[in-house]
Parts: structure tokens; sequence; C-alpha cells
């Protein structure tokens, strides 16, 4: 392996980095998911790049298409015609949440970090050589940032599935292209999507039986009142 | 030869009667009132069988591993069989009475499974063979009697049910820890064990008090001793029947039993000499009974006077355990079938009076004596036998507990004897006083609080005959006390031959 | 006597003497409630008929004609039942005493049971109750004095002790609910130290017989205090100074036959507790004893002195009585202790101690009887009445017919062993005793009532007088031992007479204090208000102790609320925890590895 | 530890009729779900009869298994290679799936008879997602290797989360969807830390990763993902707040087929990749031991203040759990004596037994109740003593072993791991043990306290089929005779070769 970072990886890896937060942090959820869509692309030229057509063909199809038809469909856009939900997420945490939020990413990437920077030797000299599984580090952990600090179940559904990519390239990328990895990644792409897809039904059903409140409040409200002795 | 089939023969009648009662309908009186009986009365003989071959000295033994290195043990001895010999004549006795008691009452079957069952764990904690063993009866009996206690579904009796499960579930922790602790110590140990604990003595002497403590402190709460006694007057508000099994038979007794087990079975009464822990055992026990009687003075109530009454009197039990010595053992073990006898007639009385008059102040008692001539009687000998006069069951407990106290080197145990003799009278004799020599509702002052005509006699005969049966087995367990099978002949059998060289 | 001594000597027959003499008052008594059971809800039938009069007859006809010993192995624990020479006596004079007062009672209650055939549910109540416990209380008196064995002996004294207590309140006045309570009380009081007695001997001598327990006590290193014991406990039947107080309460409430028995029979059950157990006459007594026995002898002449002077400024005829009774026992108290104080004498003190209180049994049983007499008077000479209701008086003075016997018993017992303060102390007693009898006669003769008597009643009061009179003919005692004074001696004998009445009459001139400076019963009131001012102390701190639990109580009610409450906070929290479970998920990932990281570094 | 686990590279030749039942005992709950959404059974005899033959596979492979211990196969599938193994352990888990599976398919014919028929539009899904999660369960605990034991845990997942949405109601949507995007979070994380592992030593099978792993930043990590990512899935206290919801408004069977197994096969596979990843680690133990402690009290107190009786036994799950998470320190960790692993090991399988049929039971029992009052609440049980003696009494008897009362499979347990924990002189544990027995006592009576009132006005109660009752009284009794026969059971688990 030459010591110059691969040029394109490291883009494909900044690219990829970007879009993530793109479709994490948008509030337009439409705009995000149309992001997410980009960032699927992203990855099957990702999983090309490391050499395994197979998985970027699954990503292609699962990840862009099936996925994002899913969240489309979530979101009313699909099939056309359908009621509209609402497509911004106006929904503020507190400061004091996110802060904590972006600790815990950030503590869970040095995690992450601290455990490849052991486990793969040139990671430790020069991490910049593997730039897609730096980018994985960083992807799971905005992902799960992301995930615990939204409430909007749409936007955890991205932030999920932004995990889920992060986890898969980290993998990838530190495995190469055993048969296991595929066969792991392979089954995870699809239980993403499974979960992407009854995601958006539950969304769709929530949305038709409780209106849009339903969609942030993660929170149901706490019947429990005491009773009795 | 071991008959291994008998002991858990014995034991399932209650629970197959238990089983047969769930699953018959409400309705069906008849059925259940001959379960009932035939279950008692084929286990009453099983019992007796058993007994017999104790005599004859086969111990009959089931035993089956449970886990690793313990056991499941149902084992026939002597002390066994005599506690099991009490429970089943007094299940005979109260089933009678109970179902006397609550006729047209509803939640009937409720109440006679629960109540073969409370009957078969007393069964199972007299055949345990261990300390294991003896907790799964024990903590069976718990939960058994629950429904009982709850069983008029009033909040008073709810309230009494959480407080009684509160003490008792407590109480059964603290003896799992102790058990287990016991069990972590020696491994398998078996009350038949010819070896006490007294090799560990040199080494965990601490450990051992310790075990004592929570083993005896478990026990302690079904046996009713101050301050663990909070939920036995409360419980006072179950029907009549379940009264005397709990005072008499069942919880307290299963408590006093296990007391009786763990100072003779699993840590010998020389060892518990040694530890020291006797003299702890006969102040608690000291207490328990000045206390008791205390309280009882103070009720104006007649079942929570008896309440305090059996708190105090249950402790003799304890009292003689702590008395080393033949005399001592004789007095606890006597005791423990006299003080049944003799408690079960009051709370039969009690009751009868509750059911036929209405009656449940002590002040309302004036003149029953006239009314309710048989049940006065019978309450006349049970108070007599608790203040401990001849020739009732209770004196020859007392002289027993007195000639223990010497050979124990404690004579000031007379002094709380005559004490407690004296305040027992003092609590039981206006009771007397009122049923026989004040003029009440019977000679035309004021009424009953609410009388009904159960029976051509006094009251219902169901009510009436187990009555006076009880009262007369404790006048002749008192009479003649020196014949070989009575409960004194028994005691001695045991204490002799068991616990002495 | 008169039988073939096979017969006499014969086991069979001799136990079922005994058992037939004590199961018959018992058959009586059942017999009694049979009939009433049978007579319906209204009927009255005849409650003291002929056979129930025949209660204490088997029992007399035991001592006649049955002589013996009975082991019983499976009674209580291990019966002994004998009639030795002490017992055969005693239970000669007291089931006579108890023969007659019945036949009294039959005149006595012929009024009742009048009233009761008249329709007086009152009445037939009272008279069930009586025809009942009557012969329980027999039962038990019988009983104690064949007993050998512990168990027996006391099963005898309680149930004579506790069914007595019927005939004490017989009436229901005030006054004999009063009495009967102050008796019970005494009583339970007495059980208690006696049980405590025996107990204690019992359990350091391993004995269960009586016999036993003297030399257990003569042996056991505490016996002094164990002889104490007991005697205090049978002391409060017997009606020992500070513990005679319900002497004078429940004579006066009881019926006339019921007093008679009382002080005739049943007082005399707690001296022979004492003969039965104190270690009286063993030469082999410690020095505790002795000191004992002058404590008890201080005890009995106290009572002698202290009841005389107290009891001749009684009103009530039978309070007098029941002050002489004290009187009269304390003197054989007295006796009593020359056992321990002299016992190489004792041989001869006790035959006469019998004598005296066999004596003693009968003319205070006729004097009791004679209360009731003089309120029924017949249709007789005034002046024979009085000397007939005098003549017990006399008798128990010792001027005249077995009372001078008996008392010439003792005196010369005692000369042989020349106590001669003793004597002088017992004959001045005496003059006490002639004091109490003239004021007793004197409020007699104040409350007298004529007619409306019966002839049950008198003639089983003259009988009772004849009888007592020639104790020493029936007494099967030695007639040795029962030797009639010469005639020389009889002014030593007499002479306390005169002085007696002079006192009682100058004391009944000179200062007549209203009843409630001397009440009848004495230092009862005082017993009462100290109890009374425990109870009073125990209920306070009872109260004290309830309003702490109270407090304690409510606090833990009150932690228990806000125990709860916290709980209901953790439903909130729970909720934060299930909107933050991947949070908390990140957080744990991130602990374990920094706590394995830890540890590593640690090792 | 990874012995008893049957984590051993060995080649034993495998004997013949293993492997068909193996994949009866597999595949065939897939194919009669199938079935079942087809046919839509309406009686319990048809289910009896498809559950025989799959009861007989699991009772032949018990058979082998106690015959000739462990069994281990190796499936060549192209480039992959599949791990199963079948000690005690899995044998007798296995058992317990098929069985509760078989239990809860039998009480759903009657729990969809007396449903909401707004809520049955989609009744037929529950068959198949059913007979998924039993085969993916009892995948689960034959699997030795990451990636199987990867891909049936998202079957179990997924299936589990398809089953407590069906009802459709607006609380089970909720709580659906957040039990969903969790136990995906959750598996990500599993997955992340297979990553690690499969990047740092190449491979995936659990007997070569024993011989393989060692301590260090890697085994450290992937074992808090690992760990992490199950624990959210097992709902492990300070994780379970998903719980409650979830079972508060599913079908009964599914309930107890989810408290009683799903969330334990999470715990399994914890516990399985947690002694071979960090077997000598203390300090982790000790903080899941201790944040047992915390859940035992805190599942006790929430349940202890529970208005519904279906919450009141999903935060009693959280509280048991908890005795679970307190045995770690037990079995993990350096220089455990192996008579205290053994009566950890032993108590800590029994316990999970028995709380499982207890809790099916009870759920069984309280779905009943619910069925029969109409109420949700624990409040509409006043009286009910007197109409449904039966359904109490199975709940009576389950809460009897979920107390840890004797004779019970909970008592026995609790008994061999106070023991353990006496041996080792662990008193905190143990006082933990003891108070939240009582903790347990308290929450449970308040149930019968309610039933138990006479004074109150009866309301109409609804007539049950009385098999509805049996099957919640079997498994009550099963759980409670567990205890006193736990002699076989354990020896089973003891043989770990």
């Amino acid at each position: 392996m030459s010591a110059t970072p691969p040029l394109f990886d490291l883009l494909l890896a900044l690219g990829l980095v970007a879009l993530a937060l793109g479709c994490l942090f948008d509030r337009h959820l439409v705009r995000a998911c149309s992001v997410f869509v980009g960032f699927a692309l992203s990855m099957a030229l990702a999983w090309w790049q490391l050499g395994a057509p197979w998985l970027a063909l699954a990503e292609f199809s699962l990840g862009a298409g099936l996925t994002g038809c899913s969240l489309f469909y979530a979101l009313g856009v699909l099939p056309p015609g359908s009621p509209l939900p609402s497509r911004r997420d106006w929904f503020r945490e507190p400061f004091r949440q996110a802060a904590i939020r972006a600790v815990l990413a950030l503590a869970w990437m040095g995690m992450i970090g601290a455990a490849l920077r052991h486990s793969v030797p040139v990671m430790a000299y020069s991490p910049m050589q593997q730039p897609l599984l730096l980018a994985g580090v960083a992807m799971s952990a905005l992902g799960l940032g992301a995930f615990a600090l939204h409430r909007h179940l749409l936007r955890r559904l991205l932030a999920f599935n932004v995990l889920g990519s992060g986890v898969f390239l980290l993998l990838a990328g530190l495995t190469g292209t055993m048969a296991h990895a595929q066969a792991l990644i392979i089954t995870g792409l699809g239980v993403a999507w499974l979960g992407t897809l009854l995601g958006a039904m539950l969304i769709r059903r929530l949305y038709h039986l409780q209106g849009a409140k339903a969609l942030i409040s993660d929170n149901e409200s706490i019947r429990q009142k005491r009773q009795g002795p | 030869m071991n008959a291994a089939w008998l002991p858990p023969l014995a034991l399932s009648t209650s629970l197959v009667a238990a089983v047969v009662i769930f699953a018959l309908p409400e309705s069906a009186w008849r059925w259940r009132t001959g379960v009932n009986l035939g279950a008692a009365l084929v286990k009453l003989t099983l019992v007796v069988l058993l007994g017999y071959r104790v005599v004859e000295g086969h111990y009959d033994t089931l035993r089956f591993p449970v886990v690793e290195g313990i056991d499941f043990v149902l084992r026939a001895d002597a002390l066994g069989m005599m506690f099991a010999g009490l429970s089943s004549l007094l299940w005979l006795c109260t089933t009678l009475y109970a179902i006397g008691y609550l006729e047209n009452s509803p939640n009937r079957k409720r109440f006679f499974g629960f109540f073969s069952l409370c009957v078969g764990s007393t069964l199972g904690i007299a055949m345990a063979g261990n300390l294991f063993t003896f907790l799964i009866f024990f903590e069976m009996l718990t939960l058994s009697t629950y429904p009982l206690v709850v069983h008029r579904g009033t909040p008073k009796a709810l309230d009494a049910g959480r407080v009684y499960l509160r003490y008792t579930l407590s109480g059964g922790t603290v003896l799992l820890l102790g058990v287990v602790l016991l069990y972590s110590l020696t491994s398998e140990h078996s009350f038949a064990s010819e070896g006490g604990l007294e090799t560990f003595l040199p080494d965990h002497r601490g450990l051992l008090l310790l075990i004592f403590a929570l083993l005896v402190g478990g026990l302690a709460v079904k046996a009713a001793m101050v301050p663990l006694h909070g939920w036995l007057p409360r419980a006072m508000v179950a029907p009549a029947p379940v009264s005397a099994l709990l005072h008499a038979v069942a919880v307290v007794k299963a408590g006093a039993f296990g007391i009786l087990r763990v100072v003779y079975d699993v840590f010998g009464i020389e060892l518990s000499v040694e530890l020291g822990v006797t003299t702890v055992l006969a102040v608690a026990a000291t207490v328990t009974i000045l206390y008791g009687s205390l309280r009882a003075l103070a009720q104006e109530e007649l079942k929570p006077r008896l309440a305090f009454s059996t708190i105090s009197q249950v402790s003799y039990i304890v009292l003689g355990v702590s008395l080393f010595g033949p005399f001592g053992t004789i007095a606890a073990l006597t005791h423990l079938l006299h003080q049944g006898l003799m408690k079960v007639t009051l709370f039969f009385c009690a009751g009868n009076y509750a059911e036929e008059l209405g009656i449940h102040r002590i002040d309302e008692l004036d003149g029953a004596g006239r009314r309710m001539p048989l049940t006065s009687l019978a309450f006349t000998v049970g108070a007599l036998g608790m203040i401990g006069l001849p020739p009732v069951a209770g004196f020859i407990t007392k002289w027993y507990l007195g000639m223990g106290a010497i050979q124990a080197g404690m004579p000031w145990v007379i002094a709380v004897l005559v004490a407690v003799s004296m305040l027992n009278a003092l609590y039981f004799l206006p009771i007397l006083y009122r049923l026989w020599f004040r003029l009440g509702p019977a000679h035309g002052h004021g009424a009953w609080p609410e009388e009904r005509r159960l029976g051509r006699l006094e009251t219902s005969a169901w009510l009436l005959w187990p009555m006076v049966a009880t009262a007369l087995l404790s006048l002749g367990a008192g009479l003649f006390a020196a014949m070989p099978f009575s409960p004194l002949g028994w005691a001695t059998a045991v204490a002799l031959g068991e616990y002495l060289p | 006597m008169m039988l073939p001594d096979t017969l006499f000597a014969n086991a069979l027959w001799f136990n079922s003497l005994l058992s037939l003499a004590l199961l018959w008052p018992l058959l009586l008594a059942v017999n009694v409630t049979w009939r009433h059971v049978t007579a319906g809800d209204q009927g009255v039938p005849q409650y003291l008929d002929g056979w129930w009069l025949s209660a204490p007859w088997p029992a007399l006809g035991l001592v006649l004609l049955g002589n013996g010993q009975w082991i019983l192995d499976g009674w209580i624990l291990g019966g002994q039942w004998e009639l030795t020479a002490l017992s055969r006596a005693w239970l000669m004079f007291t089931a006579l005493l108890w023969a007659l007062a019945a036949l009294h009672a039959r005149g006595y209650f012929a009024h009742e049971q009048a009233k009761a055939t008249a329709g007086d549910a009152a009445a037939r109540r009272r008279l069930l109750r009586l025809a009942v416990l009557w012969p329980l209380t027999l039962a038990g008196n019988i009983l104690l004095i064949v007993a050998q064995d512990i168990a027996s002996f006391y099963l005898g004294f309680s149930l004579m002790t506790f069914a007595a207590y019927a005939l004490v309140i017989h009436d229901e006045s005030e006054r004999a609910v009063m009495g009967a309570h102050v008796y019970l009380i005494m009583a339970v009081l007495g059980e208690g130290m006696i049980l405590g007695g025996f107990l204690w001997v019992a359990g350091e001598a391993q004995v269960l017989t009586l016999d036993g327990l003297r030399e257990g006590i003569a042996q056991a290193p505490h016996g002094v205090a164990m002889a104490a014991l007991l005697w205090g406990g049978f002391g409060i039947k017997a009606g020992v100074i500070g513990l005679h107080v319900w002497l004078p309460l429940a004579h006066p409430a009881a019926p006339a036959p019921a007093s008679a028995v009382l002080s005739g029979a049943m007082i005399k059950a707690g001296l022979l507790g004492w003969l039965n157990v104190l270690p009286l006459g063993n030469p082999l007594l410690s020095e505790g004893f002795l000191h004992l026995g002058q404590l008890i002898m201080v005890a009995g002449l106290l009572a002698a002195f202290g009841a005389a002077i107290y009891g001749v400024m009684q009103r009530h005829p039978k309070a007098v009585l029941a002050y002489s009774s004290i009187s009269q026992m304390g003197m054989m108290t007295a006796l009593v202790a020359t056992g321990l104080t002299a016992p190489d004498n004792w041989h001869l003190v006790w035959p006469a101690l019998v004598l005296f209180v066999a004596h003693h049994a009968l003319a205070k049983g006729a004097l009791f009887m004679g209360t009731s007499i003089s309120e029924h008077l017949p249709a007789w000479p005034l002046m024979l009445m009085w000397a007939l209701l005098a003549l017990p008086g006399l008798s128990l003075v010792g001027t005249l017919g077995a009372g001078m016997a008996s008392k010439w018993g003792f005196k010369s017992a005692l000369y042989d062993n020349e106590q001669t303060t003793l004597i002088w102390l017992l004959s001045l007693a005496a003059i006490g005793t002639a004091a109490l009898v003239s004021v007793a006669l004197w409020r007699q003769w104040q409350q007298r009532q004529v007619g409306k008597g019966n002839g049950w009643q008198l003639y089983a009061w003259l009988a009772t007088l004849g009888l007592a009179l020639m104790t020493p003919v029936w007494l099967p005692l030695p007639s040795e031992s029962m030797p009639f004074p010469p005639f020389a001696e009889w002014p030593g004998l007499v002479w306390p007479l005169p002085l007696g009445v002079v006192a009682a009459g100058l004391m009944l001139t000179l200062w007549r204090p209203k009843p409630c400076v001397v009440p009848a019963g004495d230092l009862w009131w005082l017993y009462a208000a100290l109890g009374r001012a425990g109870a009073n102390v125990y209920g306070a701190m009872a109260q004290r102790l309830y309003i702490t639990k109270a407090a304690i109580v409510k606090r833990a009610l009150a932690m228990e609320t806000l125990l709860m409450q916290r709980l209901e906070q953790l439903l909130a929290t729970d909720a934060w925890m299930r909107h933050h479970a991947s949070g908390l998920m990140m957080a744990l990932a991130v602990g374990l590895v920094a706590l394995l990281a830890w540890e590593s570094i640690l090792s | 530890m990874s012995i008893r686990f049957g984590l051993v590279e060995s080649s034993v030749a495998v004997l013949p009729f293993t492997q068909p039942a193996l994949w009866v005992a597999l595949g065939l709950p897939c194919l009669l779900g199938v079935l079942g959404a087809w046919l839509r059974p309406q009686r319990t005899w048809p289910i009896l009869l498809a559950g025989l033959p799959l009861a007989a596979s699991g009772i032949v492979l018990l058979m082998i298994v106690e015959q000739h211990g462990l069994q281990r196969w190796q499936l060549e599938w192209g480039k992959l290679t599949v791990q199963l193994r079948l000690n005690g352990l899995s044998v007798l888990l296995l058992l317990l799936t098929q069985g509760l599976g078989l239990v809860a398919a039998l009480y759903t014919p009657g729990e969809l008879r007396h449903a909401d028929p707004a809520q049955r539009r989609l009744e037929r899904w529950l068959w198949p997602l059913l007979g998924i999660l039993v085969g993916s369960l009892s995948l689960i605990w034959v699997a030795a290797d990451l990636l199987t034991l990867y891909v049936a845990l998202e079957l179990m997942g997924l299936s589990a989360v398809g089953m407590l949405l069906l009802p459709g109601k607006v609380e089970s949507l909720v709580a659906g969807i957040r039990y969903l995007l969790l136990a995906l979070v959750g598996s990500l994380s599993y997955l992340l830390g297979v990553a690690l592992i499969l990047g740092h030593w190449g491979r995936l099978d659990l007997a070569g990763l024993v011989q393989v792993v060692e301590a260090g930043p890697v085994a450290w990590t992937a074992a808090a993902l690992l760990g992490a990512g199950l624990a959210l899935k097992a709902a492990l206290f300070p994780l379970h707040a998903w719980l409650a919801p979830v079972h508060g408004n599913a079908w009964v069977p599914v309930s107890a087929l989810h408290a009683a197994l799903v969330i334990k096969a999470s715990l399994f596979i914890l516990l399985q990749l947690w002694s071979v990843l960090i077997p000598d680690s203390l300090f982790a133990a000790q903080l899941v031991a201790w944040l047992g402690v915390i859940a035992i009290f805190w599942g006790g107190g929430l349940a202890w203040r529970a208005v519904e009786l279906k919450s009141l036994v999903a935060y009693s799950t959280v509280a048991q759990m908890g005795y679970l998470m307190v045995v770690f320190p037990l079995l993990l960790g350096p220089g455990i004596p192996a008579s205290v692993q053994g009566l950890a090991w032993q108590g800590f399988w029994l316990y999970l037994v028995g709380h499982a049929l207890a809790k099916a039971a009870m759920f069984l029992a309280a779905g009943n109740l619910i069925l029969a009052t109409g109420n949700t609440t624990l409040q509409g049980l006043t009286g009910a003593s007197r109409q449904l003696p039966l359904s109490l009494l199975a709940f009576g008897v389950a809460s009897v072993s979920l107390i840890g009362l004797p004779p019970s499979a909970g008592f026995t347990a609790k008994w061999l791991l106070l023991r353990a924990m006496v041996i080792q002189a662990q008193w905190a544990w143990v006082a933990a043990l003891l108070l939240g027995t009582l903790l347990s006592a308290a929450y449970v009576f308040r149930v019968f306290r309610y039933s138990f009132v006479e004074t109150a006005p009866h309301y109409a109660f609804r007539a049950l089929p009385p098999w509805l009752d049996g099957l919640a009284l079997g498994l009550a009794l099963a759980s409670l005779l567990l205890g006193l026969f736990a002699y076989g059971p354990l020896t089973l688990l003891q043989g770990s070769r």
C-alpha cells in the first residue's frame, strides 16, 4: 500500500460523510430523503471501490432503490396522490441534550477508533491510508448520535440507515471481501431494508391514526396514575 | 424395612383432597363434605399407622435428590409423628367444625381447598427430614394460609392478610438465608444425622451463632414471639376455624416445631447450651410469655384476647426447648400437643358464641353459660387449662416446665410461670365469671347481639361436638397424663429415646 | 373397726370405697344437673333432696370402714391416695361437718326452694348453682385429704378453692359479690404461691409425693425459702395474718352452711397443707427452719391477738366469727410452728393440734349455723336457746367439753417441752376468743329474729353442737392423745372466759367505733388501694407505650406514603429512560470499554 | 465457561438421525407457520397434532444428547461455513422453546376468538411469524458461530416486532416502532462488534475464537459493543424501558413468548459471547451485577405501583432479568472456583427456564383474567376470586415461582445462587436477592389483594373455555414442579460434553 492516501477513496469518504451529515441534519424531510438516496448511491460506489460488486449491486437496489422508495412512501411522496404528512421536522432538542449526544458520539467514535488502531496496524501510523474505514467510523458515530438525538420517526429511520451503512463500511474495510463479511453485510442490508419498510408502513399507519404529532412524541403520556393501595 | 410410600401417601391425602375440592363445583356440598371427612379420616389412620411403625422401630423415609447434594426427605420419626398426630386429629375436628361454621356462606370451595393444603403443609412440616424440605413446606404453609386469612374479603381482613404476609414472608426469607448458610457450612445435614454440628464449633463459632439466630429468628415470626408477633392478633379477622387452625395446629405450631427441630435435631441441645443460645432463647420466651399475657389483659374482645394468650402460650414450648434437660424437653413436646387441644377448644367456643349469639366482645358474654352450657363448660375447661390448673392438660406442661427450670439451673423461670399463671387467671377468670355468674340476656336482661337458632341443642351439632371432643381430650390428656400413650407418655418416650444419651 | 380385718385391709374394698367417696359427690352434681335439665325450662326439682344430702356419706364410710393405700399409675402424674392417721382423722371431721352442713343447708334454703317453686327464676338459678358446686367443693376437699401425691393434692385443693367461689357468691348481693371477689383474688394468689413452691421443691428433689416433698424441703439448699413460699401459699387459705383479709369479707356474705364449711373445713385445708408440706418434727432441720418456725409463731400469735382486738369491734356476727376463726387459726399456726422450733416434741403436739382443729371445725360450724338459728329463733325457751347458742363458744374458749380437752391436750404437750411462754400466750389468746365469742353472741342477740325456722336447720345445728362437744369421742385418734384434763387443772383452763367476757363488755361500752373506721376485711382495703395504684401505674405506662407505638406507626405509614410517591417518580424516570434508550446504550458501551481498560490498567 | 457452552473444538462423528431431527426442529416451525397462515386454525386439536412431530424432534435430540453428549455440525455452504452444536443446555432450551411455542399456538385461537374484530385484520400473519420466531430461537440455541447467530437474531427480532405490531392499536404501534428501531440499532451494535472480531481474528466460529482470543482493546471493544447491543435487546437495565409498553399492548401469547424467550435469547448470546471474549474480566461482570441489583428494585418498585395487570407482569420481567444479571460475577471473572461456578451456572439456567415457564404462565393467566373481566387494570379484578378461581390459581402458582417460594424452580434456582454467593461471600448480592424476593411478593400479592375483595360490587365476568385456564395452569405447575424435580435437567446442564 502506498504511503499517500488514495485520492479517490478520500474524496469518496469525504463525500459520504458530507451526504450523511446532510441527510441527518436537514429538517426538510423530502430533501433529506433525497440526500439519502444520493448517499446510498455513493455507498454503492464505495462497495465497488472496495472490490465487492455484488454488494454494490445490492446497495444500489436495496439501499438506494427500495429503501428510498420506502422512505418516500413514508413521507407520502410515493405513491403520488396520497395524503401528505408534514414534511418538516420543527421539533428542536434542547441544547444540553444535543451536546450530550455530541459528546457520546465523539466517545463512541473514539472507542471504535481506538479499537481499530489496535486491530489494524496500519491505522496506527498513517490513518489516512484507509479513508473509507475512517468514514465508516464517522458515519456510525454520526448515525448513532443522530438516532439518539432526533425524535421524528422518519429522521430516526434515516439515522439508523446511515448508522447501518457506516457499520457495513467498517466491516468491509476491516475484513476485505471475505465471504463471511459479505454474508453479514448482505444480511444486514436486507434487514435494514426490511426494517425501513416496516418503519415506513408504521409511520404511515400512525399518521393515519393519530396525525403528525404521533411521529415525534416518543414519550407516550403517562397514563399510569396512582390507584389503589 | 422401609415403606417409602407411606409418608408421601399420608401427605397426599390432604393434597389430593385439595385438588378434588378445587375441581368440584361450589354447590357440591355433600361431595365436598365427604371428601373432607374421608381424607381426614384416612390421613388420621395413616398417621396412626406411621406412628405405630415408628414405635416398632421403622422410620419410613422417602428421599430423592433435588439438586446436587440436596435431598428432598420425608421421614417419619417420633417427634414428627407427634406433631403429625396432633395436626391430623385436630384437622378432623376443625373440618367438622368448619363445615358447620361456614354453612351457607360463600366461597366454601376455596376455603376448604386451601384448608386442606394448609393441613397438608403442616403434615409436610412434621415429616420433613431436613431443613430444605422443612423450608418447602414452611413456605407452602404461609401461602396456603393467606387465602384463609383474607377469606372474608373485608378491608380489615385484607389488611390482616397483608400484615400476615409481610411478617411471614420476611421470616421465611430470613430462614432461607439461615438454611443456605447452614448448608454451605455442612452440606447435607438431615434431622436424622447422628453427628451434630460440634465439629464446627472451634472454627466457626460466630457463624454458628449467626445461623442459629437466622433460623430461630425466621421461625420465631411464625411462632409469634415478641416482637415478631404483630400479625397474629390481626389475623383474628379470619373465620373461627381458621383462627383455631392458625393458633392451635398450623402456623404458630409450625414455628415452634421448627425451633424444636433446630435446637434438637440440627444443632443438638448440648451444642446449643455450649453456644449459650438457650439462655437467650429462654429470656426471649419469657419476655414473650409475659408480654402476651399483659396484652391479653387489655383486650376487650374475645378473639384478640385469645390471640395474645396464644402468643404467650406458644412460647412455653420455646421456653421448654431452652431448658436443658429431659424435663424441659418433655415440657416443650407435651405443650406442643396440649396447647393445641386447649386453644382449639377455646377458639371453637369463641366461634360458637359468635355464630350462635353474635358475641364478639367479652362484656357481651354475661350469662352465656345458661344459654350455651356445653360451650361454656368447654370454655371453662380450656381456660382453666390455660391457667394451668389440674386436672386440665395445661397443668402437666407447667409442672414439667418447672421441673425443667430447676434441672436447667434457671429457678427464676418458676417465678415467671407463677406470674403468668396469675396473669392468665386474671384474664380468664373474669370471662368465666361473666359466663356463669353474671346475669345476661339468658336471664331476661337485654338481648344478645345477634341470636340465631342453629340447632336443636344450644347450637348446631357440627359446631358443638368437635368442641366437646377437644375439651374432653384436653381434660383427658391431663387426667390420664401418666398413661403410656398420652401426650405426656409419648413426649417422654421421644425425649428420653431420642435426645438424651 | 367393726369389720373383719381381712376385708378391712382388702385393697379392692378400699379402692372402691375411696372411689365411691370421691365419685359420689360428682355423680350427685351430675344428678342435680340432670334433674334440672329434665325438669324443663320452668320446672323446679327439689334441688337439695335426700340424694344430695348423702354426698359426704361415702367419705364417712371410708373413714370408718376402710384402710389402706391406693397407687394409681395412670393418674395425672401418678397418684397415691392413702388414709394415714392424720388424714383419717381429718377426713372424719371434715366429712362430718360437710354432712351436717348439708342437712342444715336443706333447712336454710327451704325458703329459697319455695320461692323457686313459686316461679322465682333467680332463686332457681342460685339453688341449682349451689346444688351443683357444693358437692364439687366437697369432692375437692376429700381428695386433698386422701391425696398423698402432689398433683392430686393440688387438684383437690384447686377444685375446692374455685368451686367454693359459688358458695360465697351465693346470694348475689353486692356484699356477696365483693366478698367472693376478694376470696377469689386471694385464692388465686395462694394457688400461685403453692404452685411455685411445689414446682421448686419437686424440681429440686424430683419427687411426686408429699412425703418426698417434706424430705426434699428439709434437705434442699433453699429449703427455708421453699417452706416459706408454701407456708404463705397455704397461709392464705388458713388465714395467716396479712393474708387473712378474705375471711371477714367472705364469711358474712356467704350463707350460713357455706360459712360453716368454709370456716370449719376449708380453711383447715390450708392447715393440712402445712402439715403435708412443712418438714415438721424433722429432727435434722437446719438453723434456717428454726427461724422460720419462730417467724411463723410470731405471725400466728399476732393473728391470735390482732384478730381478737379487731374482731370485737365488728358489727356483723359472722364477721366477728370470721375474726374469731383468724384468731383461732393463729393459735393453730403457733402450734404448727412448734414443729419447726421444737421438732422433738412434734409427735406429741400434732394429735393435740388435730383435736383442736377438729373441735374448732365443728364448733365453728355450730357457731356459724347458730347465726342462722338466731335469725329464725324457734319457739323454745329463750334462755335455753341462748345457752345452746353460747355452748360452742364456751367450748371454743376451753371451758367445757371437747374444747377443754383439746386445750388441755396441747397445753400438756407443750408443758412436756416447757414452752411456758407459748402456753401463757395461748391462754391470753383464749381471752380474745372469749371476748370474740361474747361479742358475736351479743351481736346475734341484737339482730335476733323469731320464726320461719325449719327443722332441718335446727336439728342439724343441734347435732353439730353435740358432736362438737364430744369431739374426742368420735375422732379416730388414739385415745391417749386426747386426755380429759384432771379437775385440778380446770381453773387454769377456765379463767380466760370471765376475763374475755369482761373485756368484751368493756370494749362494747367504752368505745364503739363506726364501721367505717374498722371495716371488715381490715388490710384488704389497703391492698386494694395499692392494687389500684399499681393498676393505674400500669395503665399509664401502657398508655404511654401505646402512644409511642402509635407515633411510630404513624411515622412508618408516612414513610410508606413517601416511598410510594418516590416510586411514582420512578415512572417518570422510566419514561425518560425509554426515550433515551439509544443514548444509554452508547453510554453503556463506552462505559464498559472504559471499565475493561481500567481493569487491565489496575492489574 | 466456554466449555460449559459446549464451545470446544472436536471432531466427534455426527450420529445418524441427529441431522434430520435438527432440521425438523429448525425448519418445521416455519413450515407449520406458513400452513397456519393458510388454514387459520380455529381449534386446538389440529395445532396439537401439528405440534407433535416438532416435539418428537426435540425429544429425539434430547435422547441423543443424553446418551452421547455434545453434538457438533459444520455445514459448508459455498465459502461459508456454519457451525452448530447441541449440548445439554441447548437441548433444554430447545425443548422449552418448542413447548412454549406450542402452548402459545394453542392459546392463540382462544385469544383471537375473544379479541376485538378491529384488531384481527392481520391475524393471519401471526402464524408464520410465530413459526419463524420459534425456528429462529431454536437456531440461536444451537448456533455456534457469529454469522448464524446474527442471522437468527435478526430473524427473531423482526418476527417478534411483527407479532407485537399485529393488534394494530395506536399504543402497540408506538411501542412497536420504538422497539423496532431499538432492536435494529442493537443489532447494528452487535454487528459492529462482530466486525471488530472478524477484522482482528479473521474467524467467526466461537469454538475457534475461544482458542485465539486474547484480552486487549479489540476484545474489550467488541465485548462492549456486543454487550450493549444485546443488553438493549434483552431489556437489561438501564436499557429496559421499551419493554413494558410492548408487553402491555400485544396479544397475550405473543407477550408470553416474548417475555419468556425472546429477551432471554439475547441474554443467552450475551453470556455466551462474553464467556468467549472476556472470560476473566471482573469489572464488566460486576457492572452488570450492580445494574442487576438496581434492576431488581427498579422493576419491583414499578411493578408495585403498576396500575395495569400486564404492565405489572412486564415490570416484573425487568426485575427478574436483574436476578440473572446479578449472577454474572459468579460466572465470569478470574479465579472463580469450579464449584461456585457450577452452582451459579445451574442456578442461572434453572432460574431462566423457571422464569420462562412462570412468566409465560403468568401472561396467559393475566390474559385470561383480562379477557374474563374485560378490564385491564388491577382494580378490575375486584372480587375475581369468586368467579375466576382457576385463572387466579394459575396466576398464583406462577407467582410462587416468580417470587421464588418453594418448591418452585425459582426457589431452587435461588437456593443454588444463594449458595454460590454465600460461598463467595458476596453479601451484597445475597441481600439484593432476598430483598428482591420480598419486593416481588409485595407486588404479586397486590393482585390477590384485589381479587379477594368481597365487599366491592361484582362485575359481569365473561365465561372462558377451561382449556385457556388449563394451559396457564399447566405451565405454572410445570415451573412449580421443576423446582422439586430439578435434578434431571440440572445433570443435563452439568454434563457439558
